[in-house]
């Protein structure tokens, strides 16, 4: 539950300029999503916050404090990687426990904590099971709960969805929206849905090429923005009085 | 299935070709004549084991296996290192630096001992750690062979997941990474050992009277003429190195133990 | 997890605990007297002579730890002059050499001497002044190597294949053309090689020729040149028709071994009896020499330049150089070598053991010669640059027709 | 916030800086030495001048050349060979878990060139174990004539015999944890068995496979044991070459040894040189 500020943050490899002057402010307990074509620097955004990867120039604040020069480990910010990264040799139910362990939690409240998260996940039945015994929606719970159980201050979702299919998806972003509202942690979330950003969303930023081109409430975002690349890639959209949104090919709600 | 077929035979053919030698040499550490007239070899004897066991020979053996697992588990330290550093910076010349860490791969053993021997001689270290430096030397690029071709294809990804949960460095290496990358790292520390262990010309040229290793006393047996004690020399001297490799292989084993149960 | 620990940390300090026996090995070894002799290790009754009989006696009689180092002879040189050229003390005390690795190394100032005549045994039991302490290879030792054992080039044949050895040259191309492919020798980078060049040469030119002969390519060439022709002219009769030599007589050896090849030669004179005794070879293998001589040497200790423990260098040959010594080497049990000891100096008893020594068991008798035979036919060797230039002569025209 | 970058810096200069300080030392110090060494420039053994007189000698010298000739022959013909039939066994090797094969396989990485090429000699000579277990097969007047030949068939067979395995050894945990990782998903795209080999693990392994295969082929080039004791008398390797140069005991010989020497690193380092260009060509469709 914090706020989290981007200050003029430069990134680069080597002569290849990945990010450029990214401003950004996520408000407290917000879900925010940062949507873009693959391949424009989103992932690196989110290790920077994390602290995987550190900047050229620019600073991290959150809750108005740099965490620069914090190591990972103390940020307590999560991020679930998109490839999901459950520990291959450690059970669903020792996945989960792993952050609380790490940080001495004693076996009591560990055990609580997860019995509460189990079932608020409905997990109870697959907890004894190995990463690659679990279908990919069931190892993208166990990645959240895993996330969740330490309590971060903000949760980072590098696209949730990859390799699930509707039905598991919808399953998925149900929980996650849950979650939200539950524990009310900021997330941030990375996707190159248009449907998944705008239906999920509080605000939403727009990455191209390694600067953010836009950033503004969902909700703003009903009509052209004028600024053509990314009318270009949003199409046609058109909010309805009820909310819901028309792209220029499907229909979604909010 | 003709296909699959023709595939086990080249399949066969290999692995006869490998055993073959292995299965001479079993012969002729029991056996002390096989001429061509003979269908069987004639002459069983145990005057090779005799031999071996009668001389310290046996104690040297194990002397160098224990020195060349020092050697292999400092290999594989640094070269954990090295693959470390490489795959979490992204500096420009990279892939130079990467290929330097290959070059004692392609150098010959004797132009190095020849060249470093007069290094070592000026310098005021110990004839005993100039070996183990070189051992290293020719070691290392092994190991980190075997340590960065399975950092560079899987990363570090799992273990930055654990920090990001709140394990310091420490703690993430020792329960993500350890387990994870124990195949990879036993790998390497058995390349590394069979280097070290194979070395014959290092330890005879840079080290003293206290450094001789098993090839060192294996190569003049295998190069003169009696069959029997070359083949008992070289049965011992695989039979420690597989030890070793067992051992080793035991403890990987161990430490990924939680894995293999899934 | 707690097992995983344990075998850590069981590991871990095996470890720590092995580097500090080592360490421990090497402080405790410098306190006792160590010497070390760096040597052929190829043949296990030698090196078990080494360590049991000559190792046993200096550790009794001087308290001194003698460390045997196998290691090739060229090797040591190559180690010996890199080491003499820094500040630091050498590793190497007392070096097995003789020939031209002597004569190479007494000129670049590799060895300490001279220190012959010091020796208490060597003035009691030698004859200081005879061929084989004065020279080696043709040319003079200078003091600087005590002779240590001799060896007389021979060759080894199946009787039961081979009914009349050729002992001349004449009658080994009549024997090689009758049976194509049974024989072949060794190149002349091989010792045994270069000895069997020079038998021929000895038969063909004539040892007296050779002597005193100008050690220049052309000279030596222009002379040896009909041995050359005549080993040109058995090539196409050798063992793969003369394609491939052995690389060593450890090779040739093994043809012989395997019953390719009916000859085999050795620079050990009693080399057939401990094969025979192992079962490596046939009972039925014998031991000839030419009729002209084949050549033979002595073999030496000598002390490195820069040798850490010379003192103790001194009592370890002299000790190899004693009567008791001599003869537990010369013993056809063990390693057999022939002894270089004047059998004269010696007393009646110890003369008495040393006959019985090299004295065979009977059923072995056959497969070797006795002393009074190999003597002789016993040819002295040629100056050692003479041989090298032989040696490379042989290599440009036979190996690369050049 | 400069502070930490620092940080990470110095963090990664401690972790290559011991690998780095003993492989760059020794290696730059041997490469200089051996060259001023080449030159004819050892004043220990009191050589004082600076001539190329010794690399003229070489070049001009036939034997010298057919002998580089023959073991690039030999090294590249018996590379290619270990390195496809290692990456072959290593797939199968990488889907057994049977440790007692698997071991098995291993065996000959063990043994040193030696080692290995007396042992080959005891099996694949003229009268060796091949010979008897085909002789008892009742098959008469066998002839095998493997080692000792012209073409260097004898060191082939030991490069192979020490290069095969480790190549499989090198690529069989690649091949296996990719199997682990890709197998399913590769299916799931309507591979076939031989497509999925191509498309996906020999790709994943590429790196793996050259690297092995320029070490074998460097190594089998610069190798005497194999040389020396299968190989003809004539041509010679430039292994065998060097090896009786610096061992002569005439000493001046030694220049020569380290002209070749200087020779053979210089080839070294243009193979090194290529590999670094092919990774670094290769670098975008990595998979990491």
């Amino acid at each position: 539950m914090s706020k989290i500020e981007l200050k003029d943050i430069d990134f680069s490899i080597g002569e290849n300029k990945i990010l450029k002057d990214i401003n950004v402010t996520i408000e407290n307990g917000e879900f925010f999503s940062i949507l873009g074509p693959s391949g424009v620097g989103k992932t690196t955004i989110f290790k920077i916050i994390t602290g995987a990867l550190l900047p050229i120039r620019g600073s991290i604040f959150v809750d108005g404090n740099i965490i620069n020069d914090v190591p990972i480990e103390k940020r307590n910010i999560v991020m679930v990687h998109q490839s999901k990264l459950l520990f291959p040799h450690m059970n669903a139910l020792e996945n989960v426990e792993f952050g609380l362990k790490m940080r001495k939690v004693t076996k009591e409240k560990i055990r609580e904590k997860v019995n509460s998260l189990t079932e608020f996940f409905n997990m109870e039945e697959h907890m004894g099971k190995y990463p690659h015994q679990l279908s990919g929606g069931q190892q993208q719970l166990v990645a959240l709960m895993r996330a969740i159980a330490v309590d971060p201050k903000v949760l980072l979702l590098d696209e949730p969805f990859t390799g699930l299919d509707n039905n598991l998806k919808n399953y998925v972003k149900a929980y996650i929206m849950k979650i939200q509202k539950k524990f009310c942690i900021t997330t941030v979330m990375i996707t190159h849905e248009k449907e998944d950003a705008f239906s999920m969303s509080d605000t939403i930023a727009f990455l191209f090429e390694g600067t953010v081109a836009l950033v503004d409430k969902t909700g703003n975002l009903n009509r052209k923005t004028g600024i053509n690349s990314i009318d270009e890639y949003l199409g046609e959209i058109t909010t309805l009085e009820d909310g819901r949104i028309i792209f220029s090919d499907r229909i979604i709600e909010i | 299935m003709m296909k699959k077929f023709f595939y086990r035979v080249v399949l066969f053919i290999i692995f006869t070709f490998l055993i073959l030698p292995m299965l001479s040499m079993l012969i002729w550490s029991f056996f002390s004549n096989w001429r061509a007239i003979d269908i069987l070899p004639s002459s069983f004897t145990f005057a090779g084991f005799n031999y071996f066991f009668a001389s310290k020979d046996w104690y040297i053996g194990i002397k160098s296996t224990i020195f060349s697992m020092e050697v292999a588990l400092i290999a594989t330290i640094i070269s954990i290192m090295v693959s470390r550093f490489l795959i979490s910076t992204n500096i420009k010349n990279k892939n130079t630096l990467e290929s330097i860490f290959y070059l004692p791969m392609l150098l010959p053993v004797i132009s190095v001992c020849l060249g470093s021997h007069k290094l070592f001689l000026q310098s005021p270290i110990s004839s005993t750690f100039a070996l183990l430096i070189l051992h290293i030397y020719f070691s290392l690029p092994y190991a980190f062979k075997m340590t960065y071709s399975y950092y560079s294809i899987w990363g570090v990804e799992e273990e930055l997941t654990a920090r990001g949960l709140g394990a310091s460095f420490w703690q993430a290496f020792r329960y993500i990474n350890l387990p994870i990358y124990i195949q990879g790292y036993i790998g390497s520390f058995i390349m590394a050992f069979i280097i070290s262990y194979s070395q014959y010309f290092i330890n005879l040229f840079i080290g003293n009277h206290n450094n001789i290793n098993f090839s060192m006393i294996m190569t003049p047996y295998i190069a003169n003429s009696n069959r029997n004690i070359a083949a008992v020399y070289t049965l011992m001297y695989i039979f420690y190195g597989v030890v070793v490799m067992m051992l080793t292989s035991l403890m990987g084993k161990n430490i990924a133990r939680k894995k293999s149960l899934s | 997890m707690k097992k995983k620990k344990l075998l850590s940390l069981v590991l871990v300090f095996t470890l720590m605990i092995s580097m500090v026996v080592f360490a421990g090995c090497e402080n405790r070894a410098k306190q006792n007297q160590t010497v070390t002799l760096y040597g052929w290790g190829g043949d296990e009754r030698v090196n078990a002579w080494i360590d049991n009989e000559l190792g046993k006696y200096v550790k009794e009689n001087y308290n001194i730890t003698l460390k045997r180092v196998p290691m090739n002879i060229d090797e040591v040189l190559l180690k010996l002059t890199d080491e003499k050229s820094s500040a630091k003390s050498g590793s190497i005390d007392v070096i097995w050499i003789n020939g031209e690795n002597f004569y190479y190394a007494k000129k670049n100032n590799l060895l300490h001497g001279p220190f012959l005549n010091t020796l208490e045994n060597a003035k009691k039991y030698y004859d200081l002044e005879g061929a084989s302490a004065t020279t080696d290879f043709g040319y003079a030792t200078g003091g600087y190597e005590a002779p240590w054992g001799t060896a007389q080039f021979i060759f080894n044949y199946d009787s039961e294949k081979v009914k009349a050895i050729p002992t001349n040259a004449e009658s080994l191309k009549e024997y090689v053309i009758n049976n194509p492919g049974r024989f072949t020798y060794p190149k002349s980078s091989d010792f045994s090689g270069s000895a069997f060049i020079r038998t021929v040469l000895y038969d063909i030119v004539g040892y007296d020729k050779l002597k005193n002969l100008d050690p220049s390519y052309d000279t030596v060439k222009k002379v040896i040149t009909p041995a050359l022709e005549y080993l040109k002219a058995l090539e196409p009769y050798l063992w793969k028709d003369g394609q491939v030599y052995p690389s060593d007589s450890a090779q040739l050896d093994s043809l012989y071994q395997d019953g390719e090849i009916d000859i085999t030669m050795a620079y050990t004179a009693n080399k057939a009896l401990s094969m025979v005794k192992g079962k490596n070879w046939p009972s039925t293998t014998k031991t000839a020499v030419w009729e002209k001589g084949t050549p033979f040497n002595t073999h030496y200790l000598a002390i490195s330049a820069i040798a850490p423990n010379v003192e103790g260098a001194l009592k370890v040959i002299n000790a190899a150089l004693s009567p008791a010594m001599q003869i537990s080497k010369a013993n056809l049990d063990g390693w057999a070598d022939l002894p270089s000891i004047k059998y004269e100096k010696l007393s009646q008893e110890e003369q008495g053991n040393l006959d019985k020594t090299l004295t065979p068991a009977k059923e072995y008798a056959p497969s070797i010669l006795n002393y009074e035979e190999l003597s002789k036919h016993q040819k002295p060797e040629l100056k050692s640059d003479l041989v090298v230039i032989i040696e490379k002569i042989w290599e440009d025209v036979i190996l690369f027709d050049k | 916030m400069i502070s930490n970058i620092k940080k990470k810096r110095i963090q990664g200069i401690l972790l290559i800086l011991p690998a780095l300080s003993i492989i760059a030392i020794v290696t730059l110090f041997v490469i200089i030495n051996t060259f001023i060494e080449s030159l004819g420039y050892i004043p220990e053994l009191s050589f004082n001048s600076f001539t190329l007189k010794y690399y003229v000698d070489l070049f001009t010298d036939v034997v010298f050349l057919k002998s580089l000739y023959f073991s690039f022959k030999v090294a590249l013909i018996s590379a290619i060979v270990a390195t496809i039939l290692g990456v072959y066994t290593g797939y199968y090797v990488s889907k057994w878990s049977d440790n007692f094969t698997s071991l098995l396989y291993k065996m000959p990485i063990l043994l040193s060139y030696v080692a290995a090429a007396v042992l080959i000699y005891n099996t694949y000579s003229d009268k060796g174990l091949l010979y008897h277990i085909i002789s008892t097969l009742g098959i008469s007047e066998v002839k095998v004539n493997l080692v000792y030949t012209d073409s260097g068939l004898g060191v082939i067979l030991l490069n192979i015999f020490k290069g095969l395995p480790f190549v499989a050894f090198c690529v069989a945990p690649i091949f296996m944890k990719a199997d682990e990782t890709y197998s399913f998903v590769a299916q799931n795209l309507g591979c076939t068995r031989f497509q999925y080999i191509i498309k996906i693990l020999l790709p994943l392994a590429k790196r793996s496979i050259v690297t092995s295969f320029l070490i074998i082929f460097n190594f089998n080039m610069f190798t005497y044991e194999g040389f020396y004791y299968l190989g003809p008398s004539n041509p010679i390797s430039i292994g065998v070459y060097a090896y009786k140069t610096y061992l002569s005991p005439d000493l001046s010989n030694r220049i020569y040894g380290m002209a070749i020497n200087m020779i053979m690193i210089m080839i070294s380092i243009i193979l090194c040189f290529l590999y670094y260009k092919m990774v670094k060509g290769h670098r975008e469709g990595e998979i990491i």
